[in-house]
């Protein structure tokens, strides 16, 4: 029995245990949340202490018990170098989420913890299972939840934004289905670790063109991908601040996590037939978003489009199809959702103080007016435009490397022009960051009422994030030494 | 030399448990039996009738009704009735799910005026009818156990005798069901005239060329075309949401699950068992009907505002993704079956289960429609909860991983075949299908007043069946799918 | 060594990082020992010393407040702010800067007893591709540019104390300078390409931040915008030059590379060392990317000497220095540098001529001077190019630093607002006229060493068509005409150089007297130890052979600097009240606006870029999501399509059913 | 031309050409009536093919029971007696182009498909004694389901028309 | 005798029933049809069983359970079109439209 199945069932017993207390006694569901959630975080740490250091290319904690054996779905979990991060950064920003909720009283608490604790449920297991269709049921756990979060939660258009959402993830998830299934049914297993460890040898070309189709696109909505994008910023918009929280910080890594654990390494060939289009789309995307956002009004729908240019340079990573682009995709997962979690908190306060997200009503000085709390957002920022010696810059910096020298079989030239115009759309992310930051915090603050500086709950639900942020950022090694191992057993012949 | 084929009484046990039933009842009836005595004899007579199911199970394969050795000439034995893993599946699906439209008619049939005695042996005719049509093995059984499945649903539809619009969807399921079983006997005869025989061994095994081929194959489509009536494909699904809206809800469930298991069966057993080379006739045929059928039956759902005409839609829909893994080829046809079958028995406790539901809605409120749903869940937390919980699964998502698994299968069916267009038909339309149903479900959260759904045994007793159902198969899928897919 | 290196880096770090979240507890602490402000405290000293943070936070947001002008006091009213009232602060941000220099003075004697390479590693991070090795490398060249940046910083700190003093945001001021010293170090002394484009990176964040030291001012937000982005642009193509070379050679190690680069295809060294050139124009405000230096000018002028002026904009210089065996490898970068730099020196001269902003003359001057740095790269002369880079960041430091006090005491930045301050401001004045002497290239202050050499090389490289021969780089060449141009440009430099510097010194000095206060000390230490130190290290260039100035080229120079210094000389003699750039009648506004470049760059560049951004947020909504949202209706008008037979007659069902079925038959007949 | 394709097509031509009458006649009772020739023409064709017990089967069920019962139901309706204009629907251009369409295809199919093909008309395959045979030795199942339909429909048939006693219950339809 | 002969007639028959079934809006005519496409039907087994000199009869017995579900069809097909009588006071079969798909669409 593995320890791992603790990550699961947990949650899933925190969620409905709000629902069990007798009529009558008084429960704070939050703070029983920030409880849980800090155990199940505790939990997860107890795996990073556990982990072995020495091999992270090595399933460990390997849990495989048999759940419908008649189509050979088995329930397979296990953690490696590539998903232990993962799993803390779900851990630590479900607990954050938690810790920033305790601020205001939340309307219907009870439920909105219950699902927040369904949603860690979907996306720890996403980032465990090792068998395909194990990993799709988790993988579609997370839809309802988050649909009722911004449902109810959300904002002014929420029902627009809630609907469209699961709509367009559905969309994916039912291609991503028909490409698993594809590729289980001609490996002949659903079993992940075999899947990679066979690099799809036996499986025809064509075969594993289609796969990487149906799943390429299945996880490149949920990435989100350019053109498939437009779901992200209408969610991120009207979702409350946690939702975009977990939703930025979270769930588009499942995106990305998947490609990287089951479609290069398990359909190489169809990899390398798609990576070049792969490689082109993130590139649009990485431009793209950053010119969006330098035209954008309001701030969450800003951190949106960021996240669309950011998450631009992960799938570049993954489309190089290289070691390096592998980590750099990986890095970039953890660094993105350590930042942009950060910057959706601040969006939420902001949002909060000033009562709307539209930058030309925040108007400026908030360095004036709140200073520590324009203090964080220029950090985060700065963070998000990729500076150097924090979170953000590894991982597009790891995506140029690996896309000046991609994998094997791909058109050189054509990488190299990902690289340079990528690295136009890194000066364009500072940029709108720029603008941003001039815009809202710079200048005289305007006429209007005192906005409260930050308050403790809310350091409590940053400084975490801070921390890591700059600790990733000035010591790469930290994830590079995890990832490194896996993702060259991925890539195959340890390059 | 014997007059009369042997008969193994064993094999037949489940037909003959009902068929006796069914007269059984009929005679009960005559002596003033109270309806509601009716209604659990006949669930009795149903249960007993899947505990010989059961009991088959774990036995041998079972033929019976083989063409005698005088006349079986080229050795070929040539079974018309034959007890396999299909046709106790099948059997099981049909049997239960009756049970539990009997449960839901228990209460139905005093607020219709509904004469008690002949709605249930009407049923259990029809239910005979499902039961030999399974098990069939050639086309004269098939054809007959049919129509004995369509005849008594045609009367009991109309069974509100008072209600014109009961008349009409009879009307409208008589016209239709008739004329399909003309387009399917003319399509029987041709291939009867082409391939020389009824059993569906010696059709597989007979050699059909040159111009007959072409004959062969207009017989192949015109059998299809009759069932496909019946498991409401398009462009022969017009009549099910009008005969949906306007019979007595536990016949629409009936309809949406016995007659279209028995549909699906059908199907499968023909191009299975009997045109396995014909698969470039039946294969894309079938792809075409499937992908068209779940497109039409979603984009209407989608403007519905009553809601069994919405559950009518969503059944066609739902056909379509059950028609799909039937369109892989000969090839693979044992997998798409095993998912098609694996589907149906999924679908029948969801769908049956909604169907529980909304026929407490529409005792409360005639109309039935969607607006009526509103705050179900206040109201009613537990008939809310499992609604929602209901169509959840039948739009394939978690928490409804029964609903997923069933989307699994299908997929993984499809993926196998050469018709790989179909599954990103297939995404699409989860899509659209999701859409109507979670507006459905979020409508049950919703604060709004309404009338409460009356109570009561049988009420309880189907919800639970089907929710109980539905929560065990969302965690141990297996328990369902190891009947199924026997050897894993 | 490298030990002391890596705490000479980490303390600065360490300073920013407990001066900002520590620094007002430390204060706190401090006030409740009961020490007060120790150094030269002003006039009215603070009546309660606290925290600047919690300053602001108690009056958040006053509406209009007013801002402090730069240098100038703080309006009455606003309670004790700025290093006054930041004890904590201020400790944390001289000290660690303090010790560093010491320790920059120890690395430097030590490699200077006993040259040669010390290199260490930290830790090798794998990435997958090329390692990256964290760790530092000490070599006579780092070691003399750590000398500089701890000396200059140190000077900064300590100067910033007395300037800040009013500044409430004080302790945010300290801590960037601190984390930009710790990273100009860490460019210095990195050993591997990636750590050094981390600090290349945060010194450039750290202008930013400094430049917009006063955000409340829209133009200082612009400007500091700018400053980062145009450097950006520089610094991506730095990035991918680094990757470039990093693969090629299979290491990012700087050492690595440099040995690895002869056996790399030639192509591939061009490209990467004019993709390195990017990055050195957008750091050294090099054409065409020089235009940021000037506006960011709008930073707390002692900014403006310790990165605009002597270290962070030399780092472009420092950089291709570093990498110098690569651009020997690749003769065209050098030629293209060249041009550049010829360029850039004779452009930003004849800005300087014209600009009526000190701070803007001396912007100018560093982007002119680093030029000539760059130019005596471009003609193979690294040993000289360094020599003008340390003598530089002394002098350039020391005349910002003077301009400080000067603004200081006028409280304006133009030089019109100034004039006739040597009698009221005797120390700053002898300095500053050290500094003028030192950037207009009179012997025997240093810049006419430094700057001599580079002539005299440009000269040797120019008269032999262009070959390095003579150097290190073996028989490399550039261009004859890219020498020729780089060495009539140096002499048109000197005499353009020689006119500014005057008319600055000229129009700040001069002219009808004007009533002021001299700087407070712990401003005018810092200023007199530059001085001290811009008189006197050009001697230490005796000691090298290629440094030692000959007579031909040095009275050659010399002409120029007469020349122009007389011209400028004339013109002001005229009209001593006046401005002598006047004179330059219609071509003054095309010089004082740096032939339009700005301008230039917003139509072609910024504008274009702000239209797509707008043309594709509208295509998002339209196209992209139009299409998504298009599904909508058209899966409802699919349903309405597929309504229209569904009119409740069965005939009409019926009619569906059998032409369906004849279709069936007749198509799968076709078909098969 | 046999002689029994003669008699064949000559049956066959009234058997049609009667069907057409019955689905154009304007009056509903010649339509029962066009019918019953249909049928009997029908039965001729079986004999022809030397299929008697089911063409004395046919005479029998159709011509016997089937059309009576249609006469019933015309009666019970109280449908005119008359020639009437309201038999046909709007439907029939578009029910002519699908009959068309049918009549095109099969046939085109079948006589490609059977033009070569020759039945031996040896009497005695189609003799009451063989069917009975065939139906008792081979077709059981069938026949026994087929029971329990024709029980159905007896009883589905009562069941719907018995209603019609109860009284005030005359539901107008909805 | 060509086995075409009993084919063709077969499918003229079928065709006329096909068109009497969606031209005629009477319910018993349209009955009256559908018994026309069944005994085409029937016509056609018959010649194949004589044509396969098929030993199981397969083809006369189908017919004549083809017959016997004939009959009971048309029993049934009556009660419900005298129950439509009843209820509506006509058999016009294009004129039983109430059960159709809503104008209005949801939202």
């Amino acid at each position: 029995m593995s320890t791992l199945v603790h990550l699961l069932w947990l949650p899933l017993a925190a969620a409905v245990l709000p629902y069990l207390v007798p009529a009558g006694t008084r429960l704070d569901p939050v703070g029983f949340g920030r409880v849980a959630s800090g155990f199940i975080l505790a939990m997860s740490l107890v795996q990073v202490a556990a982990f072995d250091y020495a091999e992270p290319e090595r399933m460990q904690q390997p849990m495989d018990v048999a759940w419908i054996p008649s189509i050979g779905v088995r329930f397979h979990l296990g953690v490696d170098g590539i998903s232990l991060p993962l799993v803390v950064l779900t851990t630590l920003l479900t607990f954050l989420c938690f810790v920033y909720l305790g601020r205001h009283e939340t309307p219907n608490a009870r439920l909105l913890t219950a699902l927040l604790f369904v949603l860690e449920v979907g996306m720890i297991g996403t980032f465990l299972a090792l068998d395909l269709v194990l990993f799709f049921v988790f993988f579609e756990i997370v839809l309802i939840p988050m649909y009722a979060i911004i449902a109810v939660w959300g904002g002014e258009r929420r029902r627009h934004a809630a609907y469209k959402f699961i709509l367009y993830t559905l969309l994916g998830s039912a291609a991503l289905l028909a490409g698993l299934l594809l590729l289980g049914v001609n490996a002949g297993t659903f079993d992940m670790v075999a899947l990679s460890e066979r690099q799809g040898f036996d499986i025809a070309r064509g075969v594993q063109i289609a796969a990487f189709a149906f799943i390429g696109f299945g996880l490149a909505v949920k990435a989100p991908m350019w053109p498939l994008h437009t779901w992200l910023p209408d969610a991120h918009t009207e979702a409350p601040t946690v939702g975009s929280v977990l939703l930025a910080g979270v769930l588009l890594k499942m995106g990305t996590y998947g490609l990287v654990r089951i479609a290069v390494p398990a359909l190489p060939e169809g990899a390398e037939f798609w990576a070049p289009w792969l490689g082109c789309l993130a590139v649009v995307g990485i431009i793209y978003g950053s010119l969006a956002c330098l035209a954008q009004t309001d701030l969450k729908r800003l951190i949106a489009y960021s996240s669309i240019g950011h998450m631009g340079f992960v799938l570049l990573g993954i489309a190089t199809l290289t070691a390096t682009g592998l980590n750099a995709a990986l890095f970039g997962n953890i660094a993105h959702g350590l930042i942009t979690g950060l910057l959706f908190f601040l969006a939420g306060s902001i949002k909060e103080r000033y009562g709307t997200g539209d930058l030309a009503e925040i108007g400026g000085g908030m360095l004036a007016r709140a200073p520590r709390l324009a203090g964080v957002l220029t950090f985060a920022a700065v963070a998000s435009l990729g500076l150097p010696g924090l979170a953000g810059f590894w991982g597009e910096m790891l995506a140029l490397v690996g896309a000046y020298r991609p994998g094997a079989g791909l058109p050189r030239e054509t990488f190299v022009t990902y690289m340079a115009v990528a690295a136009v759309g890194a000066v364009l992310t500072a940029a709108y960051f720029l603008r941003l930051l001039a815009k809202i915090t710079h200048g005289r603050s305007g006429a209007g009422s005192a906005v409260a500086d930050a308050h403790p709950v809310e350091w409590a639900s940053w400084v975490p994030l801070i921390v890591l942020v700059v600790l990733v950022g000035l010591w790469p090694k930290v994830l590079l030494a995890l990832t490194d191992g896996p993702v060259r057993a991925l890539i195959g012949a340890g390059s | 030399m014997n007059v009369i084929q042997e008969i193994d009484y064993a094999a037949v046990a489940p037909v003959l448990i009902v068929a006796v039933a069914a007269v059984a009842l009929l005679l009960a009836g005559a002596f003033e039996l109270g309806r509601k005595w009716l209604g659990w004899l006949t669930a009795l007579a149903l249960s007993a009738g899947l505990i010989a199911v059961f009991t088959l199970i774990p036995g041998e394969v079972r033929r019976t009704f083989c063409v005698p050795e005088t006349l079986r000439g080229d050795g070929l034995e040539s079974c018309s009735y034959v007890v396999d893993q299909f046709t106790l599946l099948f059997q099981g699906v049909v049997l239960a799910a009756a049970v539990v439209v009997v449960l839901m008619s228990l209460s139905d049939l005093e607020a219709a005026d509904i004469p008690a005695g002949e709605y249930y042996f009407l049923l259990l005719c029809a239910v005979t009818g499902a039961l030999a049509l399974v098990a069939a093995r050639d086309l004269v059984l098939l054809f007959v156990s049919l129509e004995t499945l369509s005849l008594p649903v045609f009367a009991m539809v109309a069974l509100k005798r008072y209600d014109g619009r009961a008349t009409e969807a009879a009307v409208k399921l008589f016209l239709v069901s008739v004329v399909s079983a003309a387009v399917l006997l003319f399509g029987v005869s041709l291939v009867y005239g082409t391939a020389g025989a009824m059993h569906f061994d010696r059709i597989a095994a007979a050699s059909v060329e040159g111009p007959l081929e072409a004959v062969l194959t207009a017989g192949i489509v015109m059998v299809v075309v009759g069932f496909a009536f019946k498991v409401a494909a398009v462009p022969f699904h017009f009549w099910a949401p009008d005969v949906y809206q306007g019979a007595p809800v536990p016949v629409a469930a009936f309809l949406s699950v016995v007659s279209k298991a028995g549909g699906f069966a059908g199907i499968a057993l023909v191009v299975a068992l009997a045109f396995p080379e014909q698969d470039h006739v039946w294969g894309p045929l079938l792809a075409v009907l499937a992908a068209v059928t779940m497109t039409v039956g979603n984009v209407m759902a989608l403007r519905q505002t009553q809601a069994v005409r919405l559950l009518a839609w969503s059944s066609v829909a739902q056909s379509g993704y059950m028609l799909a893994p039937l369109s892989v080829g000969a090839g693979h046809i044992g997998q798409g079956i095993a998912a098609t079958a694996g589907y149906l028995a999924f679908y029948a406790v969801m769908n049956l289960g909604a169907f529980a539901v909304v026929r407490g809605v529409a005792a409360a409120s005639e109309e039935n429609l969607l607006a009526d749903y509103t705050g179900l869940v206040r109201r009613n937390p537990l008939s809310g909860l499992l609604l929602a919980f209901f169509l959840i699964c039948l739009a394939g998502l978690p928490p409804g991983v029964m609903g997923l698994i069933a989307k699994v299968l299908v997929f993984k069916a499809v993926v196998t075949g050469p018709v790989l267009w179909l599954a990103a038909v297939m995404a699409v339309n989860v899509v659209i299908g999701l859409y109507y149903y979670l507006v459905w479900a979020v409508r049950l959260f919703a604060p709004g007043t309404g009338r409460l759904l009356p109570s009561g045994l049988p009420y309880k007793l189907a919800l639970g069946v089907t929710g109980a159902g539905a929560v065990v198969l969302s965690v141990v899928p297996q328990l369902l799918l190891q009947a199924v897919f026997p050897t894993g | 060594m490298t030990v002391l290196a890596a705490q000479a880096v980490v303390l600065p770090f360490l300073g920013a990082v407990f001066g900002l979240l520590l620094g007002p507890w430390l204060t706190r602490i401090l006030v409740a020992g009961g020490v007060r402000t120790a150094e030269d405290t002003p006039p009215a000293p603070p009546t309660e010393a606290r925290g600047v943070e919690e300053h602001v936070e108690a009056v958040p947001g006053v509406p209009g407040e007013p801002v402090p002008q730069e240098g100038r006091a703080a309006p009455a009213g606003l309670p004790g702010g700025g290093s006054r009232g930041a004890l904590g602060p201020v400790l944390f941000a001289v000290l660690p800067t303090a010790l560093t220099t010491v320790l920059t003075l120890v690395i430097a004697l030590a490699v200077w007893r006993n040259p040669g390479t010390r290199t260490a590693t930290l830790a090798e991070v794998r990435t997958g591709g090329p390692s990256i090795l964290v760790g530092l490398s000490v070599d006579g060249l780092a070691a003399l540019l750590a000398v500089l940046v701890g000396v200059v910083a140190l000077a900064v700190q300590v100067y910033s104390v007395a300037y800040m003093r009013d500044e409430p945001r004080y302790s945010s001021y300290a801590a960037f300078v601190s984390l930009f010293t710790s990273a100009m170090l860490l460019v210095v002394f990195a050993r591997d390409l990636m750590v050094l484009y981390v600090g290349w990176e945060i010194m450039g964040i750290c202008s930013y931040f400094l430049v917009g030291h006063h955000w409340e001012d829209k133009a200082n937000s612009r400007a500091a915008v700018k400053a980062f982005l145009v450097t950006r642009v520089g610094d991506a193509g730095l990035l991918l030059g680094v990757i470039v070379l990093g693969l090629g050679a299979g290491s990012f190690d700087i050492a690595t590379v440099l040995d690895e680069v002869g056996g790399m295809p030639h192509t591939t060294v061009v490209v990467a060392a004019l993709l390195l050139l990017c990055g050195v124009a957008g750091k050294s405000a090099q054409f065409p990317l020089h235009t940021w230096l000037p506006d960011a000018m709008a930073g707390p002028t002692p900014i403006s000497a310790l990165i605009h002026a002597a270290t962070m904009v030399a780092a472009g210089v420092y950089l291709v220095a570093r990498l110098y065996g690569v651009f020997l490898t690749a003769p065209v970068a050098l030629a293209v540098l060249g041009v550049v730099a010829a360029v850039s020196m004779v452009g930003a001269a004849l800005a300087a001529l014209a600009q009526r902003d000190l701070k803007r003359v001396l912007a100018y001057s560093t982007i002119s001077q680093l030029a000539i740095m760059a130019a005596g790269l471009a003609v193979g002369s690294e040993p000289a190019a360094m020599f003008h880079l340390v003598t530089h960041g002394a002098f350039k430091a020391l005349l910002f630093l003077s301009a400080g006090c000067v603004i200081h005491a006028v409280g304006s930045n133009l030089l019109a607002d100034m004039g006739g301050l040597r009698k009221a401001m005797p120390v700053t004045f002898v300095c500053m006229t050290i500094g003028y002497a030192a950037l207009a290239g009179l012997p025997p202050v240093a810049g006419f060493f430094s700057k001599d050499a580079v002539i005299e090389h440009a000269q040797n490289v120019a008269f032999n068509d262009g070959a390095l021969g003579v150097l290190p780089g073996g028989g490399t060449s550039i261009p004859a005409w890219t020498a020729w141009t780089v060495y009539l440009s140096l002499l048109l430099t000197t005499a353009l150089t020689a006119a500014y510097a005057l008319r600055a010194w000229l129009m700040t000095f001069f002219g009808p007297e004007r009533a002021a206060h001299e700087a407070p000390a712990a401003m005018r230490w810092p200023i007199i130890v530059l001085a001290g130190a811009s008189a006197v290290i050009g001697f230490f260039g005796l000691a090298a052979e290629e440094l030692r100035p000959h007579f031909g080229a040095a009275a050659m120079a010399l002409l120029f600097t007469a020349a122009g210094a007389g011209a400028m000389l004339l013109a002001w003699r005229d009209a001593p009240a006046s401005d002598p750039a006047d004179r330059l009648k219609k071509v003054r506004p095309l010089l004082e606006n740096a032939f339009y470049m700005d301008g230039l760059y917003d139509r072609v560049i910024v504008r274009p870029v702000k239209w797509t951004g707008r043309m594709v947020r509208g295509a998002d909504t339209r196209v992209v999501d139009g299409a998504v949202e298009a599904t909508v209706p058209a899966a409802r008008g699919l349903g309405a399509l597929a309504r229209l037979p569904q009119t409740g007659n069965p005939q009409t069902y019926l009619t569906g059913l059998l032409a369906g079925a004849v279709f069936l038959v007749l198509a799968v007949v076709a078909l098969t | 031309m046999t002689t029994p394709e003669i008699v064949f097509t000559a049956l066959g031509v009234v058997a049609v050409g009667s069907g057409v009458l019955v689905v154009t006649t304007k009056q509903l009772v010649h339509a029962a009536l066009w019918l019953v020739v249909s049928f009997g023409a029908l039965a001729g064709m079986y004999l022809v093919l030397t299929a008697e017990f089911v063409a004395w089967v046919q005479v029998l069920i159709y011509v016997g029971a089937i059309v009576v019962l249609l006469l019933f139901g015309i009666m019970l309706t109280r449908a005119p007696i008359g020639p009437s204009e309201g038999l046909n629907s709007g439907n029939r251009t578009p029910a002519l182009a699908v009959a068309l369409g049918t009549a095109a295809v099969l046939v085109t199919l079948l006589v490609r498909g059977f033009k070569d093909a020759r039945i031996d008309l040896d009497p005695g395959g189609g003799s009451g004694d063989a069917l009975g045979e065939a139906i008792f030795r081979e077709w059981v199942l069938p026949f026994e389901v087929l029971s329990v339909l024709l029980l159905a429909a007896l009883v589905g048939a009562i069941v719907l028309s018995k209603g019609g006693n109860l009284p005030g219950r005359n539901g107008k339809g909805r | 005798m060509s086995v075409a002969y009993p084919v063709v007639f077969s499918a003229l028959l079928f065709s006329v029933g096909v068109y009497g079934v969606l031209a005629r809006r009477n319910a018993i005519l349209v009955l009256m049809s559908v018994e026309l496409m069944l005994n085409a039907v029937n016509l056609n087994l018959v010649a194949f069983d004589v044509w396969l000199r098929d030993a199981l009869h397969g083809g006369q017995v189908l017919t004549l359970f083809t017959i016997v579900v004939a009959a009971a069809e048309v029993g049934l097909g009556l009660a419900i079109v005298l129950l439509l009588y009843r209820n509506r006071s006509n058999i016009d079969v294009d004129r039983q439209d109430t059960l159709r798909e809503p104008e209005q669409e949801a939202r």
